[in-house]
């Protein structure tokens, strides 16, 4: 491993947050409320900044250093325990490090943190600070929100899977505070404590997993150990699978995957920044981080030994992409869509990865580069274009609400936020309050018009590039492996739901009439949120050049691949796509094609499309689409009541009862047992002591009342008891 | 001379008998009078013993012996006077305050 | 600082306090160079850290009976004073010697049954009793524990009512349970073993709350009775040693009760071939012993004293009774039968690994169940120390030193968990979870405070609790396979059980909170400034033992493996 | 060993005790009864000054004059028995009376003569201050207390008693040893009944004479058929005769009423009845002495019997008495410990405690059974240190059982000690008073380091060490059926403690946490020489626990010379 002079601060890359951590909340604690604190440091906002700021510049120093390779670092040692063989007594010592671990896949995802960590505390600036709600409270935000930076990126920095679990722990804190920001509100509350419990009950078979593993590769978990071939060669396969295995489920209650998704909804209690950047951006691809992870294990074991894990990850995939994209369809929440979008884009990327993963099990390795490399892109994609979203929404609900003050007339003294909600029933989160905000808030619509559109996967734009890949690869491994037909058909309908829901929302938000006399009085106006949508605006627009740098094939490749030319590349993927030689590739693409960009949005159009008010214009690139929407809305006579009557709708709208029969287990059977038990303990094992000390006093009651108090019965007992002493002595001799 | 042991039986029987009168009579005098009956029994198993072995120590014993029994009368008297100074009874099954 | 208002001392007081001070100084100064041991090193253990705090505690208590007895109070000030700047002395030396022996020690060279510090005197020659104290990596970071905890006790019950006679209690308390640690003779150890009992009577009995009564007595009797039977043991596996061994053996019985010379015979013989009194002795002898240590420690069925003592007991009480006294069980199993008693271990280890795996589940999960804070809380740590269990009967040096190192951690952390009960218990007058909601409106710091301790005891990584149950499993899994789940599960219900109760007290209720009614109208206070000190050094040294888990893992892992090599290896048990 | 005829000159220097305390009593009939008393010559108007009667002087008549002189004479003897115990020239001494061996001094009997003399100092100081439970007496009983002819009887039954008790640790033939029982009971007796102002001290006296009486009279009987058996009652003479034709059915007889009559006297079940009402009636320093001397009293008696001259080491069915005291150890203890449990009236729950500590010396003198008879083989110190241990109870028992006893006592100054509820907030109200009574509390219990734990710990270690026996090998297998059956003593003797901390706790609840009773508010009254006499119990309590080596080397040689 080559260790250059930034590796060795590289360790600075997460410390620095973590030490920012306690300064901010210390401070925040000393300065609340004074007007120092509150402007000059935004409580806080602009101590978290460079500190970001700091550990952006070095993460990139660090990625462009070691842009080829693998290279990495051990720090020191965090502590070490000795194991003795019972057969031979002979005694171990097993050593546990601290060290930094990268490669294309660390980059590639220390980038997005780091990247995405920083852009959304500018924004949070301009969010949070302006909310008064937050006064006084912000310090907390800020304090949290760096210290989930430092965990993120330790995680990704991180050179062994314990150091991954203890970071990864430090994330479900923060998001557990985090979420739990509005503490004093109820569903609040119960949001957070459903989250970590959710992900919690992952990280206790990830921690398994660890320690099944821990004890395959006999007392190593740094990866430098457990990737090498031989080392991996030298396990059984069966029981690494059961590992795997063990750990994935860790994966998908970090990344709200199909059993264990609950959670991810309503953590979108937690202010939006928060959901933009743990809930869309960064901690959701913890899970997928580590699946990535595992992609060594798969390649390294014989063939079709470890399939079984790749169905299964594909099938999780497959089944939460659907499902995901069925409840999207009738959130009103602006931000409940995009969560479920989250999750089923998520799931997206796993079933990729669980393709790739088959592909590199059954031998076929350039084309498990390629899958795993899509699945990755996409992850970036994803990332960007799901944080722009999210932001962008928080913009529109911020000035939502400032519009619903000002048309109030609230006086933003005592202006309380929660009290409002309270007071009247205004859900400036939900979509049926807005509409035709394109023209009042220009540059967020933009934003989310290509957000949404990369993340529908429109050609030439973002996500189009790796989702593509993504089905594509899964399909070809579907004529391999027949049972993943399932997971492809899935996700290929899901493209089209994609293209549904997302047009939904942006349609319902910023096309036709506005729907509240709210919605018409919205202006942009708050600083700092408009330059982040701006930057990842560019960000998702100039994806195909990484399209073109082949940057599938970068990733794909863990530690030895390297950019190719780019119009080569951008010419190559074109080729690809568009005119493959396998013609069933080829029908599929443009069925995927046609379902994401046509079908969906068409639908959506009859449904919510519509043009502006008179007097209202979009900017260009968005006009035609609003105008073609309305023009499509106002020709079809379409009805949907049928649809939405459907007892399918309705459990929709109820999640499909998975957090009801959850909530249920939990109260019912867990607590009940619970209550049970206490009683159990006082009333039997307790009961037992008391049982004997009541006994003994009964019994010394008994003894005493021989003690009759007449001397006559005295001398008869002493009489008896020479008796006895005789007896005893006669039974002797 | 006689046998020592029908001696020696006789203070068996006024043995059992002071013991037996110990524990079944309630006036104190005739516990009194029983447990001088158990010394006399001791002595006259003294005397015989004595008899028996030929042997002057059993004589002294005999005589200390009812020299103690002497006492022990004097002191019990002296105690049934007390306790009828507070009990106004000398029946032993009366005077129970003291119990368990 | 509520204490410094009433702190008119009287020169009468001054001189006093002067006065001891003088004493303790000239004691800690010159008696250690008495007790120069055979190296010549200075007996850093007898006087200073066991010695001091019992006489000064008992001093203290004679002035304090003066005050109850004359009725003025102005004594209970500069006692207090008195017993804070005392058990800062125990504190120093400890401390010192930790860093001493960091650096300059390479504990790696203390084999099986050697001693830092080790300092043997006679004591009762006709029964071969001697005063052998020492340290190593098992009982110096629980000396260490100990002498930490007992100012932080001090500072954060600093206004417990009648002060005069609590604080050297707790001083009295510290000295027994270094004594505990320290003492590496059968006998002693048994006389600081029960010597602990007084004390921790007398907090709970005249401290405690409303049914402190049957608690008090409660407490006493189980642990005593218990230690009775461990008594037996000791005296029996006494009479069993070889006749005449030893540096001080008893000129009547011949035997004598120094535990290096028992530790000596023992691994002679279990490294031999031949089994040390034979293997149905051997079993005898360790479930007489472990009767003693399991009721101790506590492990289900016998935990029920815990919950009556915990809820009872003032918050110092408390504080100590869980975070070292709770350790001597573990402490004495691993001192003394694991050492003598290898084979009888083995035969046992399935039955250890049961009975800390139910102790594990049943203690969380009546957790769960729980509407009493403290009554959670004391449940937790039945559970936590069933945790330990598990890393003895893992026959790993990784178990031991993870058990070793939850003991430590434990006992940092479970002071705080009680601490903050106590803090409700003062501020809020109740700890029935669910009278109150959101309570982080109105004490900011006790909120955090309660999410830091909670947090870390469910084992959060990088606080000091995780590290522990980390290596617990992974010593666990490869001896007893997907029993890990047990574990796994109750790691889940922890954080459940935690959670809740955070989110019914300190979340929900509102912008304005609901405060207890049994505040009855008043508006709650966050806590006094000598609780946030003691809690803030709490949660420091959670965090760096989190981080820096090598500081104490160091020594402890040098002495699993010393254990080991000295008593299980001998090819293959 | 030198052999000294009695009353020879020899005599009076090796019984210098004795002889202090006979000049004690003396002075204590002669002093108080100076008057001006003058005698007429018959048929003269002549009257010379006699000084006996008439109306006392002044100085003589006061009424501390004879607590005082009981006290100093009491100690000059306790101190002359322990400097004799110390200095080298300490030789065993035997009183001869033609063959007859009737006193011997040897470490044994001077130990006992130690504790015995200790103890009753100690109780007779106390009386100094103890003036007699009045709740329900008119006051002027109390001039009538201090009135000193009545103090010249408390006295002089004091220095009685003490006689007595040190005659029967000296006797060699078991006719003297019972002169010396009977005139230490006689003694008691009358001590307990001695408020003959109350009924609960009349009512106690009664039934400690009748059933003590009783007892002594059967006991009697069986020292009647030993020596019609043996021809003689001497120590040695019947040990002699016992290993030859011990087997035979008289003796066994003879054993068993023997048996009885020391059963009363360390009140063991189910000869303790009338020990609780004793206690109870008498006040409390008598009742201290009846807890500690006469216990040891009857101990000396049982050692002799059981282990001098009925030491079953050889014949035939020699280890006839070994399961007989077993059970009865193991009886006692446990109806003794289960009593105390729910007794309300301290002095009672004293007493049954003091039932259930007879029963763990009866055990450990089953043990040292259990060695001589042979079924252990073992050397020639096992024996020796069980009886040691057994001493050494008896003695440490004299410092916390009397000092509880002490502190009752103080109680009682201020009016009755007869409930629990009289302790109730002695914490607030004498805290030294009350750790004082906690601390003897703790040590009855068995808690180190106190006295009552050493004691507790070597009659355990005794009967461990017989049960083990020499099983320890070479570390080699030990199979737990091989434990001697007395192992299981040891148990039933923990078991028994972990039951009696209970009731010793009780008391240090109701001291510390209970309010004080109406009308015990004030502080207690001083009493310099009682408080003086606990302070010296608590310091023996503590030091002999913490350090009791010297004490224990004693009682060893003590026992040492008994084989």
């Amino acid at each position: 491993m080559s260790g250059s002079i930034i590796l060795e601060y590289a360790l600075l890359i997460p410390l620095l947050p973590m030490m920012a951590f306690p300064v901010i909340l210390f401070l925040g604690k000393m300065f609340n409320g004074t007007p120092g604190w509150i402007n000059k440091t935004k409580e806080g906002g602009l101590i978290a900044l460079p500190v970001m700021g700091a550990s952006l510049i070095l993460s990139i120093w660090l990625i462009i250093d070691s842009l080829h390779g693998t290279s990495g670092t051990t720090l020191f040692t965090w502590f070490e325990s000795s194991w003795w063989d019972p057969a031979t007594g002979a005694i171990t010592t097993k050593v546990f490090n601290v060290g930094i671990y990268i490669d294309h896949l660390t980059i590639m995802l220390l980038f997005v943190a780091s990247f995405l960590c920083f852009l959304i505390n500018v924004f949070s600036i301009g969010y949070m600070n302006t909310d008064p709600i937050n006064d006084n409270r912000n310090h907390r935000f800020y304090a949290e929100f760096v210290l989930f930076c430092s965990g993120m990126l330790g995680m990704v920095l991180a050179d062994s899977f314990i150091w991954l679990f203890i970071f990864w722990e430090l994330m479900g804190l923060c998001s557990y505070l985090l979420i739990g920001f509005y503490y004093e509100r109820p569903s609040a509350a119960y949001a957070a404590k459903k989250a970590f419990l959710t992900t919690r009950v992952g990280d206790v078979f990830l921690i398994i997993g660890l320690v099944m593993l821990w004890n395959l590769f006999d007392g190593h978990l740094d990866y430098a150990y457990v990737f090498n071939p031989q080392n991996i060669a030298a396990v059984d396969a069966g029981s690494l699978q059961l590992a795997l295995g063990m750990m994935f489920i860790g994966a998908i209650g970090k990344s709200a995957q199909f059993p264990l998704h609950v959670w991810l909804p309503d953590a979108m209690e937690g202010p939006t920044p928060v959901s933009a950047l743990i809930h869309a951006a960064t901690m959701v691809n913890a899970g997928l981080y580590l699946v990535a992870r595992m992609f060594p294990f798969f390649a390294a074991t014989p063939i079709g030994s470890m399939s079984t894990l790749a169905i299964i990850i594909a099938f999780i995939g497959g089944i939460t992409a659907i499902m995901a994209a069925l409840i999207a369809f009738v959130q009103m929440d602006l931000k409940k869509v995009l969560a479920y979008s989250t999750m089923s884009q998520l799931a997206y990327i796993f079933t990729g990865l669980g393709a790739a993963m088959w592909l590199a099990n059954n031998g076929h390795m350039e084309a498990a580069t390629i899958a795993l490399g899509a699945a990755l892109f996409h992850l970036f994609n994803h990332a960007m274009a799901k944080g722009m979203l999210f932001m962008a929404a928080g913009s529109v609900i911020h000035e939502m609400h400032h519009a619903h003050h000002e048309v109030h007339h609230h006086d933003h003294s005592d202006d309380d936020h929660s009290a409002n909600d309270e007071d009247d029933d205004f859900d400036a989160q939900s979509m049926e309050n807005m509409g035709g905000l394109a023209s009042r808030m220009p540059i967020t619509a933009t934003a989310m018009f290509f957000g949404s559109m990369s993340i529908i996967g429109i050609p030439f734009i973002g996500g189009f590039w790796s989702k593509e890949g993504i089905i594509a690869k899964t399909w070809e491994v579907a004529f391999l492996e027949p049972s993943f037909f399932i997971p492809a058909l899935f996700i290929l309908c899901g493209a089209g739901m994609t293209g549904f829901y997302m047009s939904r929302m942006w349609l319902m938000t910023f096309a036709g009439k506005p729907k509240t006399e709210v919605a018409s009085h919205v202006v942009e106006k708050t600083a700092w949120i408009p330059i982040p949508l701006v930057v990842l605006t560019f960000m998702t627009l100039t994806a195909f050049i990484w399209a073109g740098l082949e940057v599938t094939g970068w990733l794909g490749d863990y530690d030895s691949g390297h950019f190719h030319g780019f119009l080569s590349g951008i010419l190559y993927e074109f080729k690809h796509i568009f005119l493959n030689h396998d013609i069933t590739l080829l029908l599929l693409t443009y069925v995927a094609i046609g379902l994401s960009m046509i079908l969906g949005p068409l639908y959506a159009m009859k449904l919510y499309g519509g043009r502006l008010e008179e007097g209202q214009k979009a900017l260009p690139w968005m006009g035609w689409f609003i105008n073609l929407s309305g023009r499509v809305n106002e020709n079809s006579d379409f009805d949907n009541s049928a649809w939405a009557n459907s007892s399918l709708t309705k459990s929709l709208h109820k999640r499909l009862h998975f957090d009801d029969v959850y909530d249920a287990a939990m109260l019912k059977i867990v607590v009940g047992c619970a209550n049970l038990a206490a009683l159990f303990d006082t009333k039997i094992i307790d009961g037992v002591i008391r049982g004997i000390e009541t006994t003994a006093q009964d019994a010394s009651t008994k003894v005493r009342s021989l003690t009759t108090g007449s001397a006559r019965d005295y001398i008869m007992m002493a009489a008896l008891g020479t008796l006895l002493i005789f007896g005893l002595l006669w039974g002797v001799a | 001379m006689i046998d020592p042991a029908y001696v020696s039986g006789l203070s068996a029987i006024l043995f059992t008998i002071g013991l037996w009168g110990a524990f079944s009579r309630k006036n104190a005098i005739v516990v009194l009078m029983c447990i001088e009956l158990m010394l006399n029994a001791v002595n006259l198993q003294f005397v015989a013993a004595a008899a028996l072995w030929g042997d002057v120590t059993g004589w002294v014993y005999a005589i200390f012996a009812i020299a103690i029994a002497a006492g022990e009368v004097a002191i019990g008297l002296a105690i049934f006077l007390s306790m009828y100074g507070q009990h106004e009874t000398i029946s032993l099954d009366e005077v129970d305050l003291l119990k368990h | 600082m509520g204490s410094t208002a009433n702190m008119d001392l009287k020169s009468k007081e001054f001189a006093l306090i002067g006065f001891l001070a003088l004493i303790i100084a000239a004691l800690a100064a010159f008696f250690p160079n008495l007790g120069a041991n055979a190296e010549g090193n200075v007996d850093w253990i007898s006087i200073p850290l066991v010695g001091f705090p019992i006489i000064t505690g008992v001093i203290l208590l004679a002035f304090a009976s003066q005050e109850s007895r004359t009725g003025k109070k102005k004594i209970a000030a500069p006692i207090r004073l008195a017993c804070l700047c005392f058990s800062l002395i125990p504190l120093g030396i400890s401390t010192a010697l930790f860093f001493d022996w960091l650096i300059a020690v390479d504990w790696s060279t203390l084999g099986y049954n050697e001693y830092m510090l080790d300092s043997q005197y006679l004591w009762m020659e006709s029964i071969g009793v001697s005063w052998h104290v020492g340290m190593d990596g098992l009982s110096f970071p629980m000396v260490w524990l100990t002498t930490f905890l007992v100012p932080i006790t001090m500072i954060m019950t600093w206004d417990e009512k009648d002060g005069a006679t609590y604080h050297p209690l707790l001083l009295l308390m510290g000295g027994a349970l270094i004594g505990v640690f320290v003492s590496l003779d059968l006998f002693m150890f048994y006389i600081f073993w029960e010597l602990t009992l007084i004390p921790m009577f007398f907090l709970i009995l005249k401290w405690g709350g409303s049914d402190r009564r049957y608690a008090a007595q409660k407490f006493f009797i189980y642990t005593f009775a218990a230690s009775v039977i461990m008594l037996l043991g000791l005296v029996t596996l006494y009479f069993l040693q070889p006749e005449g061994s030893g540096p001080f053996h008893g000129t009547i019985t011949g035997r004598t009760f120094d535990m290096t010379t028992l530790f000596a015979n023992a691994a002679a013989y279990n490294l031999g071939e031949n089994v040390f009194l034979g293997l149905e002795m051997q079993k005898i002898l360790f479930v007489l012993l472990m009767i003693g240590f399991l009721v101790k420690l506590p492990a289900v069925p016998f935990h029920t004293w815990l919950p009556d003592a915990h809820v009872q007991a003032p918050t110092g009480g408390s504080m100590l009774l869980a975070g070292v006294m709770l350790k001597m069980g573990a402490y004495g199993m691993m001192r003394i039968p694991i050492a003598i008693f290898p084979d009888a271990l083995v035969y046992y280890q399935d039955v250890i690994m049961a009975i800390g795996l139910i102790s594990l589940v049943w203690g969380s999960i009546v957790c769960l169940g729980q509407t009493n804070l403290k009554k959670m809380i004391a449940y937790s740590s039945v559970s936590h120390m069933g945790i330990i269990l598990l890393g003895i009967a893992s026959m790993q040096p990784l178990g031991y030193a993870a058990a070793l190192f939850m003991m430590f951690a434990h006992g940092i952390i479970s002071p705080m968990l009680f601490a903050v009960c106590g803090a409700f218990k003062h501020h809020y007058r109740s700890m029935e979870i669910g009278d109150m909601r959101g309570m982080a409106k109105w004490s900011p710091f006790l909120s955090v405070y309660m999410m830091f301790a909670w947090m870390a005891s469910l084992g959060l990584p990088l606080l000091a609790g995780f590290v522990a149950e980390l290596m617990i499993l992974l010593a666990y899994w490869p001896i007893y396979g997907w029993w890990i789940l047990l574990p796994g599960a109750v790691l889940a219900i922890t954080a459940a059980y935690y959670l809740w109760s955070m989110q019914r007290t300190i979340f929900e209720g509102g912008d304005e909170g609901q405060p207890p009614e049994s505040l009855n109208g008043e508006t709650p206070v966050d806590i006094s400034v000598h609780e946030n000190i003691g809690m803030i050094i709490l949660a420091v040294f959670t965090v760096i033992f989190g981080i820096f888990p090598f500081i104490a893992l160091g020594m402890m892992d040098d002495w699993t493996v010393a254990l080991f090599e000295g008593v299980f290896n001998r090819g293959g048990i | 060993m030198q052999t000294v005829s009695a009353f020879s000159p020899e005599f009076w220097t090796a019984f210098a005790p004795e002889t202090v305390l006979i000049l004690g009593l003396a002075a204590l009939f002669i002093i108080p009864n100076l008057g001006n008393a003058k005698l007429r010559i018959p048929l003269t108007q002549i009257r010379i000054p006699w000084f006996f009667g008439g109306t006392r002087f002044g100085l003589t008549g006061a009424a501390h004059l004879p607590g005082l002189i009981a006290v100093g004479t009491l100690f000059s003897a306790f101190f002359l028995a322990t400097w004799s115990q110390f200095d080298d020239s300490f030789t065993a001494t035997v009183v001869v009376a033609g063959d007859i061996q009737l006193l011997k001094i040897d470490a044994f009997s001077r130990l006992f003569e130690i504790i015995f003399l200790g103890a009753v100092f100690l109780a007779s100081m106390a009386s100094l201050d103890r003036v007699p439970a009045t709740i329900f007496e008119e006051t002027d009983e109390l001039v009538e207390m201090y009135d000193n002819r009545r103090q010249a009887d408390l006295y002089l039954l004091m220095l009685t008693t003490a006689l007595g008790m040190c005659l029967v640790a000296l006797a060699q033939d078991m006719f003297v040893l019972f002169i010396g029982l009977e005139l230490a009971s006689f003694a008691t007796y009358v001590l307990v009944a001695f408020h003959k102002e109350t009924k609960a001290g009349t009512e106690g006296g009664v039934k400690y004479f009748i059933v003590g009486s009783v007892a002594s009279a059967v006991g009697l009987y069986g020292l009647s058929l030993l020596y019609l058996w043996a021809g003689s009652l001497q120590l040695d003479v019947l040990a002699a005769t016992w290993s030859t034709n011990g087997g035979e059915t008289l003796p066994i007889v003879a054993l068993g009423f023997i048996l009885v009559g020391f059963g009363f006297k360390v009140s063991a079940a189910p000869f303790h009845f009338a020990a609780p009402d004793a206690y109870s009636g008498a006040n409390s320093p008598v009742a201290g002495i009846l807890a500690t001397a006469s216990k040891g009293m009857g101990m000396i008696g049982l050692i002799r019997v059981l282990v001098v001259i009925a030491s079953p080491d050889v014949g035939a069915g020699s280890a006839v008495w070994l399961i007989a005291l077993a059970v009865l150890a193991v009886v006692t203890m446990t109806w003794g410990n289960l009593a105390a449990l729910g007794s309300t009236n301290p002095k009672r729950m004293l007493a049954y405690s003091s039932v259930a500590h007879a029963g763990y010396m009866l055990a450990a003198l089953a043990a040292v059974g259990a060695w001589v008879s042979g079924d252990i083989e073992g050397p020639a110190d096992y024996g020796t240190a069980i009886i040691g241990a057994v001493l050494f109870h008896l003695a440490v028992l004299v410092a916390f059982k009397l000092g509880a006893f002490l502190v009752l006592g103080l109680l009682e100054m201020e009016g009755g000690a007869s409930r629990l509820s009289s302790l109730a907030g002695l914490g607030r109200r004498d805290p030294l008073l009350a750790t004082s009574m906690f601390i003897f509390m703790m040590a009855l219990a068995g808690v180190p380091p106190l006295a009552g734990f050493m004691s507790k710990f070597l009659i355990v270690a005794g009967l461990v060490k017989v049960g083990v026996g020499e099983m320890w090998a070479s570390g080699g297998p030990v199979s737990f059926a091989d434990l001697h059956w007395v192992w299981w003593l040891a148990l039933a003797l923990f078991i028994n403690s972990a039951i009696s901390v209970f009731y010793y706790l009780r008391i240090g609840v109701i001291m510390f946490l209970e309010p004080p009773e109406e009308g015990r508010r004030k502080p207690l009254p001083y009493g310099i020489s009682i408080r003086i006499t606990i302070w010296v119990c608590v310091v023996a309590t503590i030091l002999l626990g913490v350090s009791g080596d010297f004490l224990i080397q004693l009682c060893y040689s003590a026992a040492e010379t008994l084989f």
